[in-house]
């Protein structure tokens, strides 16, 4: 039964701390969409290497990888076709309260913009 | 419910006539696949049945060709079918410019319609024939759904947000109109009727109606009635901000914030005044929570954007 | 019937272990087994309840609708009546029917496995099932919940004043049992087949119920998760789909039907893997395309999961992602037409015996065929803003649930019935059934085609007096579709007590479950059997093939 | 390795099979936070600057050091796992109860954190205040931030009294008949470990630099 040796799995553990220090510097930078950006990034990265050294998905055969990914794959259908609908749908929000009492937590929702087109 | 209203099976708007050419079109190629199918199994079955002698030397278990021809003609019968489909589907989503501008409000279980000149009506819409109709639709509870199957239109009517909906009537009459998303309890009774007139008695029936003024004017109808004016005019005793231009200012609070008043502005200094106070007035202002609903919220506010502009 | 001659698969060796119905008598051995095939008989029970529960609020509907005004039950109670028809049907009998009580009896033996990897697992997922089915029972003592099967918000959430909460908790309870039925499939055909046992050795009905699983594993959990969501902000209100905080009740319809579409390929997949089954034998003949059938079964399940959008499209969904959703739907489509044809091509050439589980198989090809058709319709999108929300779509996914996922469960338990209980059933009764059932149900459902295209709304108490004549066909097909579906209830468990035994291969079928004596032993096979022969081995030219020709003992 | 369930010809193959199982539970546990992160997205794309608002009032410094707990828990129940499959209990269990602990202070941090946002009025249920045009979308927020990490810890919490059972287990009887089980519950806290790097950028860092 392959194990993996301390040195891998404390420097691993090393990579994540420094890459967790990457992610929250860079945090403080201003670089509007690209912190969003890299944030994600870094996290799929730090995933990736818990996956592949903590939970050896390097030592499991084909069929392992798959159902690891296929969550993934699954829940990107989910957020690509819906945003396809967010994203090209006109917005025209309209003044909603509900009617029997104000919604609790603050006033009822307000048009953001030109009410009626 | 609805004695007197048609669903005819022939469409009763341009739409509604394209899609009535794809349907039949649709119903001709699937009913021959159906039968297609059918007879094949019927024929084999009968053909093939055990006790009869048939030939049955080498069965086949798989012909390259046939299942080649038989995934790629429903392909293509299907991309034909999707392309023609989009293309009529477009068309729901493009008004015409000269369209008539109805509001409709949906709440459980009524439709409320109000024409651009204020004309007001409950569960029934009356429109010219031959000029194309769009409707500007929101609900005040639960999702609805705007349903004329002579026009062969619907759309779901959702809270919070605008949905529309465009239809030129083809010849007059009276035609149902349906909720068809699940609202409640009456969901079956939100049904209402569509009634298309001739162009000149439409014209006639939307000027002699009782005398409604626009949504500015109610709005200002409303300013009086409640008491606004007592306070707020100029000439009013009692110290209070003036409201005259307000749409779109800034407002200086006592809290020291600055806040422009829009129509959220507004409306919450309606019914929650004490949350935000302007600087120099005492929070004396009464709420009109429950007072004022949804349609006087709105006409309120049209009639301060009309005096947006100094008088 | 041609029952072949006595089996000899296992020369010599006469199995005597006691059949897996012997091993206890006690309610505890029932209860607390591991058997799959015990367990296999538990779901069975319960989803037959079931079955019939949903079925007295379907009659009491139709029976409702028979006149176009409101006078057998107010409209609060017929709202209530057609969310616990809906509610039950879809997850306490279609969801569940054939992967938890055909698959589980009959997967293990098909693959030469003696059980399915998660025994426990496997009778937990039993009790979650029946802890969901309590919450739903008790929600319908309290009065039932109004808001359809769909829950869709802010109704449920703000405006519903039924158990929309109690409804909610069993049906994410029941969520976890097939879960649990589909991880536990998983696994148990990846790592529990016999040596030889290659992946295009299995039979159809292994690889439908395989997708299935997938669907089951991926799907079901996002609906856990959803329903969870409405019963919080139905608490709290306070909630991502709440309008007055700017959420988006589109959100949960996204949300909601990213399950419940894959949910129907969920019903129907299992289903074909039935009729695979059952026409290849009845027909004498290697089923038509193997390969294509399996790619096809694989694709409905992937590409299920990227066409939800086509129940939204009137919704106020953007136009452009409508129309990329319709061109999907018609893509998955495709599989299912693959599917018909391969079916129909398999009886070329054969040697057709028109028994009971055959007029079962037959049935659904025809029903699930015009269900499908009419699916294109509700694909297109500019005649599904006509037809959604309409009788059309009601006809529509009758036609592929009752027609076909019902048709195949009957036929399945007729074909399987000897191997389950060891015992024949009446074939003439059989036959009679299937004939009755399939009159009543298209005098049911074809009259709500027509409705729906003339415009008649969906979930209507009251209708337009236009509508009547087409609704009182409607009622008498439920009639006759109600009486149908109590003479397999009756002639069934007769068989189960008093029918003749049954050999091990009654029908002379290929496959690992027919090598095992009928009712098979607690350990399915004596000897692990090794497998060198594709399934489906048969012989349409008379030359009865030799019985357990698709496997030899291990030596 | 330890004897075979009946049903399985080799120990190996149990173990396989167990595996592939596990996974495909986490698949589904992924698929079960699915939505939330979906809401999460919708709420962030359509009230981007309110989601922003909100973010800035979290506790980056808990989070950060959670985060920090979080990883390292990792390392111990991966170095634990490691130990058992060489036989070592005592290490083994010494180490899984330091990991159990590690998650037990994420979780005592996580309950200051959670005192300080109902301090300040961020409970979307509790009398909750927020600045003026971004009080709904915050509201969104907190529901989420609370969905999020609660259900997190939720998960959390089971990993802990699973480590703990284990590191029990472990002083009597055998090591090898553990290893199987020790692996997959490796395999989750790594899985709810993972879940969290997601979770704190996410709700942490929206334009801290704001």
């Amino acid at each position: 039964m392959k194990v993996s040796s301390i040195q891998l799995l404390v420097a691993v553990w090393v990579g994540l701390l420094v890459l967790l220090a990457l992610t929250t510097g860079s945090a403080y930078v201003p670089l509007g969409i690209g912190n969003t950006l890299i944030n994600l990034a870094i996290a799929t990265f730090k995933v990736a290497l818990i996956a592949v050294a903590f939970m050896h998905l390097n030592r499991s055969d084909a069929v392992v990888r798959l159902a690891a990914g296929a969550a993934i794959l699954f829940l990107s259908f989910l957020a690509f076709l819906s945003f396809g609908d967010f994203l090209t749908r006109p917005r025209e929000p309209a003044p909603w309260t509900v009617p029997q009492e104000g919604a609790a937590g603050g006033g009822p929702y307000e048009p953001s913009g030109e009410a009626v087109r | 419910m609805s004695a007197g209203l048609e669903t005819p099976l022939q469409a009763a708007s341009t739409l509604g006539t394209t899609v009535d050419v794809l349907f039949l079109t649709m119903l001709g190629v699937t009913g021959a696949v159906a039968i297609a199918v059918a007879v094949c199994i019927g024929y084999f079955t009968i053909r093939y049945r055990r006790s009869s002698g048939a030939d049955r030397s080498n069965p086949p278990s798989r012909v390259r060709w046939v299942e080649v021809t038989w995934t790629a003609t429903p392909l293509i019968i299907f991309l034909g079918i999707f392309l023609w489909s989009s293309a009529v589907f477009s068309q729901f989503y493009r008004p015409p410019r000269d369209a008539l501008r109805v509001h409709v409000l949906a709440k459980q279980w009524m439709w409320k319609v109000e024409h651009d000149n204020g004309r007001r009506e409950i569960d029934t819409l009356h429109v010219p024939v031959g000029r194309p109709v769009e409707l500007i639709m929101t609900s005040q509870d639960v999702i609805h759904s705007f349903f004329v199957p002579a026009f062969r239109i619907k759309q779901d009517v959702l809270p919070g947000r605008y949905t529309s909906l465009w239809f030129t009537a083809t010849r007059s009459g009276h035609f149902s109109l349906f909720c068809a998303e699940y609202c409640g309890t009456s969901h079956a009774n939100m049904g209402g009727g569509i009634t298309v007139m001739p162009q000149a008695e439409f014209a006639k029936w939307l000027a002699s109606g009782p005398e409604q003024a626009g949504l500015a004017a109610r709005g200002f109808e409303i300013y009086r009635r409640v008491g606004c004016s007592g306070c707020h005019e100029p000439t009013s005793t009692v110290h209070a901000p003036g409201l005259t231009g307000l749409y779109g200012r800034p407002v200086h609070l006592s809290d020291g914030s600055t806040v422009v008043a829009d129509e959220t502005y507004i409306r919450d200094s309606i019914l929650q005044p004490q949350k935000q106070v302007v600087a120099g007035f005492a929070p004396v202002m009464p709420s009109f929570q429950g007072q004022l609903d949804e349609d006087d919220l709105i006409a309120l506010i049209a009639f301060l954007k009309s005096r947006a502009r100094p008088p | 019937m041609n029952a072949l001659p006595a089996e000899q698969s296992l020369p010599g060796k006469v199995l005597h272990e006691e059949s897996y119905l012997r091993e206890g008598f006690t309610l505890r051995s029932w209860l607390l087994t591991r058997d799959h095939k015990r367990i296999a008989l538990l779901y069975m029970i319960s989803i037959t309840g079931f079955f019939f529960l949903g079925g007295a609020a379907a009659s009491i509907i139709r029976l409702e609708l028979l006149t176009p005004a409101g006078d057998v039950v107010d409209a609060e109670t017929y709202n209530k009546l057609f969310t616990a028809h809906g509610v039950i049907m879809v997850w306490f009998f279609l969801i569940p029917s054939i992967p938890a009580t055909l698959g589980n009896f009959l997967i293990p033996l098909m693959i030469g496995a003696r059980e399915v990897a998660f025994p426990r697992l496997n009778l937990a997922s039993w009790y979650i099932y029946t802890l969901g089915g309590i919450f739903v029972v008790i929600t319908l003592i309290a009065g039932g919940v109004d808001t359809g099967w769909t829950f869709y918000t802010p109704f449920s959430t703000l405006f519903s004043n039924s158990n929309v909460v109690l409804a909610v908790m069993g049906v994410f309870i029941v969520g976890f049992s097939s879960i649990l039925t589909g991880l536990n499939f998983i696994v148990t055909v990846h790592r529990l087949r016999a040596p030889g046992m290659t992946w295009f050795r299995l039979p159809l009905f292994v690889w439908a119920n395989y997708a299935t699983s997938l669907i089951l594993v991926l799907a079901t959990p996002v609906l856990a998760m959803t329903l969870s969501l409405v019963a919080f902000e139905r608490l709290t209100h306070i909630g991502i789909f709440d309008p007055a905080l700017g959420g988006d009740p589109l959100l949960f319809q996204h949300l909601f039907w990213f399950y419940s579409h894959p949910a129907v390929y969920i019903m129907v997949l299992p289903a074909m893997g039935v009729a695979s089954e059952i026409i290849p034998c009845f027909a004498r003949k290697q089923v038509f395309g193997y390969r294509m059938m399996a790619y096809a079964i694989l694709g409905i399940a992937i590409i299920g999961f990227l066409v939800w959008g086509h129940h939204m499209f009137v919704s106020g969904q953007s136009m452009y992602a409508s129309i990329a959703f319709s061109l999907l739907s018609f893509l998955v489509a495709i599989p299912s037409a693959i599917k018909v044809f391969n079916w129909t091509a398999t009886l070329y050439k054969g040697s057709i015996s028109v028994s009971g589980p055959m007029l079962y198989a037959l049935g659904f090809v025809g029903l699930f065929t015009i269900g499908g058709l009419t699916g294109l319709f509700l694909a297109a999108t500019a005649l599904d803003v006509h037809l959604t929300d309409t009788y059309f779509v009601v006809a529509h996914f009758h036609y592929i649930m009752v027609g076909g996922t019902v048709m195949a469960y009957l036929g399945g338990l007729h074909f399987w019935w000897p191997k389950i209980v060891g015992r024949l059933y009446p074939e003439n009764l059989a036959r009679i059934a299937a004939v009755t059932i399939f009159i009543g149900f298209n005098l049911t459902f074809f009259p709500q085609y027509l409705l729906g295209a003339w415009g008649m709304p969906r979930r209507y108490h009251e209708y337009a007096p236009q509508f009547q004549l087409l609704n009182e066909f409607s009622s008498t097909g439920a009639a006759i579709l109600g009486i149908g579906y109590l003479l397999p209830l009756g002639y069934l468990t007769w068989a189960m007590l008093r029918g003749a035994r049954a050999p091990s291969n009654p029908w002379g079928a290929t496959g690992l479950e027919w090598e095992t004596p009928s009712p098979p032993p607690k350990e399915n096979f004596a000897v692990i059997p090794r497998v060198v022969r594709g399934p489906y081995d048969y012989h349409p030219s008379g030359a009865s093939a030799p019985s357990g020709a698709s496997a030899e003992p291990q030596a | 390795m330890s004897a075979p369930a009946e049903h399985f010809e080799s120990a190996e193959r149990q173990h396989q099979a167990a595996e592939l199982g596990m996974w495909v539970f986490l698949a589904t546990e992924l698929m079960f936070f699915g939505p939330l992160f979906l809401g999460y997205a919708y709420g962030r794309w359509s009230f981007s600057e309110g989601f922003a608002a909100a973010s800035r009032h979290t506790d980056v410094v808990i989070g950060t050091i959670n985060t920090a707990v979080l990883l390292t828990s990792s390392l111990f129940v991966a170095l634990g796992a490691r130990a058992v499959k060489l036989d070592r209990g005592a290490a083994a269990r010494v180490l899984l109860l330091c990991a159990a602990g590690l998650g037990a202070v994420f979780l005592v941090l996580k309950g200051l954190e959670y005192h300080d946002e109902w301090r300040e009025h961020l409970v979307p249920w509790l009398d909750f205040r927020f600045a003026r045009p971004h009080q709904h979308a915050a509201a969104m927020f907190y529901f989420l931030y609370f969905g999020m990490t609660g259900l997190h810890a939720v998960h959390l919490t089971i990993g802990i009294a699973v480590m703990v059972v284990f590191a029990v287990r472990l002083g009597s009887g055998p090591v090898a008949r553990l290893e199987n089980q020790i692996d997959m519950g490796a395999l989750y806290w790594h899985f709810v470990d993972g879940i969290w790097v997601f979770l704190y950028p996410i709700l942490y860092l929206v334009e801290r630099h704001g």
